[in-house]
């Protein structure tokens, strides 16, 4: 493929993002949700 | 001594004084005369020589007088608000039960006349150091677009200023605030005053689209200022 | 009541500088707040001027629901903080002019305003910043007595004033006390404030018991 | 993704799990069909699958903005103020702004290989730089110190005005290049000859992305919830701990 490089390199810049901003996002989750009750989860 | 409240006053009354203590300060203090003035002033030198061509500074002349005052803006907004956060004026303002968004016409005035006055000077500045320019009509033009201009540039940073003020790191926070918001000042006002200059050819009718985007851009921050303001400056 | 406050929590950050505070104080009291330093007694006199926002409990100053509306209650209030509220590059004189043109007094209100804190025509026309921290307070005071409040708030009042200074701000009190006025105070001048007050309140961790 | 879902469950439902495999599903279609079953463009060649993600990219951030202005609305406007409405607002706006960034990284890797330049003073792009800074903007007001009711309502304030300069930076960067230069600088948009199989594969982006924003938008505002409800929690013991500092005088 021609530009492979810049091709390749934009994908990877925005799955790298997305994933890092997902992981990020976890971790904080599962720090934050050790101290809080289940009932306080209205989600669940 | 009787302890019935005293007439209400008017917002008209409230503007004015908020106004004439800004004004007041600025005639006693000369911290805008004094240092933003030399500071804005300095800007267009160092330009010259960065830039170093008469025909570049002629084109771009019009664009360094805004972005001087836009530099000069964030000194201004920061200085008019450290006045009222110093000696906790500006909680006995909130205390005064007065209706905020006449201290917030009052600042914005105060701000303008401050501003229209730095312009005056930046706008000579650079018809004598980069040899601009204008005829009676661009004059019209010129005018009007200071007026504009300088309306919008005022409501939005008392609005930012507002903000920030007592924020901590709002020497950071401001530019970052204000800054992309005055964008479209900086590019509308740049292109009337390069209109009304005559540079890289321009004509003055070019000019005029333009005061119409300045004009919705106070108008804009001047409503969304009364509206916002009370509530940004209280906790 | 005047004020009236209910298990009233008031925070900074994460802090609660108003730990539940519970009191009630009625009309023509001059109140003393006792307490050690970061008891809340700032915390307590800013809530009253309807300043902070209150996270729990319920608080009702000069019939202002304090929880609802922290805005109607302001316009009948006058509080003294730690800090002056003057503009230092104004003269005594304009700085008072500015505050009564902001609340509407008459020129002979702040005249004797300014006599009752004993600022005299040569004070009158220097500036703030030139001022020494006594003669800064009375200033402030003097602004202060032009409001014509109904409920005063006063932080620390007699700090910084001289004998003169601290006879004067409590025979104003004990005026604005006969016209109708009710006062809250801080102060650590124990037998002063004793003297002055017609009930004391102790302030200790966020709570206020009576003492 | 959906096994770290598993081990995490703080902030994920099962309606989260669906959205998220769902969003990985067609992420990696997205990739595949971009990469490598659609064709080359006519006129730009191979760099045109820099679109697939570059265009929905860019929607879905103007979309988060959109989407915080209305959040933020909604919390000025109800009688309540129901800090649901700033979490939402807050969450909206960070991914917004990732999204942004995106945005500007693969669009000037798209301009290198179109233009020949990372960067043209194209009005779409100069819109968008400015609202990327606008907006980190209003997350750093979102960290100012003060009551979570006073930084909701700053907040709000900051995004409703964010929202107006929208139109405003636009409008002004259009007519400023307008004015100045011709439309001489290649399009990366408007000269795409586009196939059946091209637009799908857009379609998938802009579906894929969407799923993404909202997966992210859910996780983020409950994480913030959670640090709310663990604050509150910590208030109740500050409270007792300040009591008893208070009866021991």
């Amino acid at each position: 493929m021609k530009d492979a490089g810049f091709i390749l390199g934009s994908y990877f810049v925005t799955l790298g993002a997305i994933l890092v901003f997902a992981f990020v996002t976890l971790r904080r989750a599962k720090e934050s949700s050790q101290s809080v009750d289940e009932k306080d989860k209205t989600w669940l | 001594m009787k302890s019935d409240s005293s007439m209400p006053v008017s917002k008209g009354k409230v503007v004015t004084a908020v106004f004439l203590k800004d004004v007041q300060i600025e005639l006693r203090s000369r911290v805008v005369t004094n240092q933003v003035l030399p500071f804005a002033g300095l800007v267009m030198v160092m330009f010259a020589f960065a830039l170093d061509n008469d025909d570049v500074l002629q084109r771009v002349a019009g664009g360094l007088v805004w972005l001087a005052t836009l530099f000069s803006l964030l000194i201004i907004v920061q200085r008019s608000f450290a006045i009222d956060t110093a000696d906790g004026a500006l909680d006995s303002l909130r205390v005064a039960g007065i209706e905020l968004s006449a201290v917030f016409f009052g600042k914005a005035i105060a701000l303008a006349a401050k501003l229209v006055a730095l312009e005056i000077v930046l706008i000579f500045s650079a018809l004598v150091l980069y040899r601009v320019d204008v005829n009676a009509t661009g004059v019209v033009l010129l005018v009007t677009c200071v007026f504009c201009a300088t309306s919008g540039l005022a409501f939005v940073g008392t609005l930012y200023g507002g903000l920030t003020a007592g924020a901590k790191g709002r020497e950071t926070l401001l530019p970052l605030l204000l800054l992309p918001v005055v964008a479209p000042v900086l590019i509308a006002a740049t292109r009337a005053t390069e209109a009304a200059f005559g540079s890289g050819g321009a004509q003055t009718s070019e000019g005029w689209a333009w005061i119409g985007l300045l004009a919705v851009f106070a108008a804009v921050f001047g409503v969304g200022g009364s509206l916002a303001f009370g509530s940004l400056i209280d906790e | 009541m005047i004020v009236s406050f209910s298990d009233v929590v008031v925070v900074y950050d994460n802090f609660p500088a108003l730990a539940g505070a519970t009191f009630e104080i009625s009309r023509g009291e001059i109140v003393l707040l006792q307490g050690p330093n970061g008891a809340g007694k700032t915390t307590l006199l800013r809530t009253c001027a309807g300043l902070l926002p209150i996270v729990r409990g319920s608080a009702n100053v000069l019939s202002c629901d304090l929880t609802s509306d922290r805005f109607s209650v302001r316009k009948k209030v006058g509080l003294l903080g730690h800090a002056n509220g003057l503009f230092h590059d104004l003269t005594v004189e304009e700085n008072m002019s500015f505050w009564s043109r902001l609340i509407g007094t008459s020129d002979q209100d702040v005249k004797t305003a300014m006599q009752i804190m004993g600022l005299s025509d040569r004070l009158c026309t220097t500036r703030v910043a030139n001022l020494s921290a006594g003669q800064k307070r009375r200033c402030a005071l003097a602004t202060l007595i032009v409001r014509r409040a109904q409920l005063w708030l006063l932080d620390e009042p007699h700090a910084g004033l001289d004998t003169q200074g601290r006879d004067e701000l409590d025979k104003t009190l004990r005026a604005a006390r006969e016209a109708g006025a009710t006062v809250m105070f801080a102060s650590h001048e124990i037998d002063r404030a004793r003297n002055l007050a017609t009930r004391s309140l102790m302030v200790a961790g966020g709570l206020v018991t009576e003492s | 993704m959906s096994q770290v879902l598993q081990r995490t469950s703080a902030t994920g439902t099962r309606a989260t799990k669906v959205i998220g495999a769902l969003a990985i599903l067609v992420m990696v279609w997205v990739v595949v069909s971009g990469l490598i079953l659609t064709p080359q463009d006519v006129v730009q060649g191979e760099s045109v699958r820099i679109m697939y993600v570059h265009v929905p990219s860019a929607w879905i951030a103007y979309l988060a903005f959109i989407f915080t202005a209305v959040a933020s609305a909604s919390w000025l406007i109800s009688k309540k103020h129901s800090m649901g409405f700033d979490r939402f607002a807050g969450a909206s706006a960070e991914v917004g702004v990732m999204f942004m960034a995106i945005t500007l990284i693969t669009g000037s890797l798209w301009g290198r290989l179109t233009w020949g330049e990372f960067w043209q003073w194209d009005p779409r792009l100069t819109t968008t730089a400015f609202l990327f800074v606008t907006y980190v903007g209003y997350l750093a007001v979102r960290r100012l110190e003060g009551s979570a009711e006073q930084r909701a309502r700053r907040s709000a304030v900051v995004a409703m005005l964010a929202v107006l300069e929208i139109p405003l930076v636009h409008f002004s960067v259009v007519l400023w290049r307008s004015l100045h230069q011709g439309a001489t600088v290649l399009n990366p948009n408007g000269d795409v000859k586009m196939d059946d199989l091209m637009l799908f594969t857009l379609f998938s982006g802009v579906v894929a992305f969407t799923l993404v924003f909202v997966w992210l938008v859910l996780h983020r505002q409950r994480t913030m919830l959670l640090v709310d409800i663990a604050n509150r929690q910590g208030l109740d013991a500050a409270i007792a701990a300040r009591k008893t500092e208070g009866s021991v005088r």
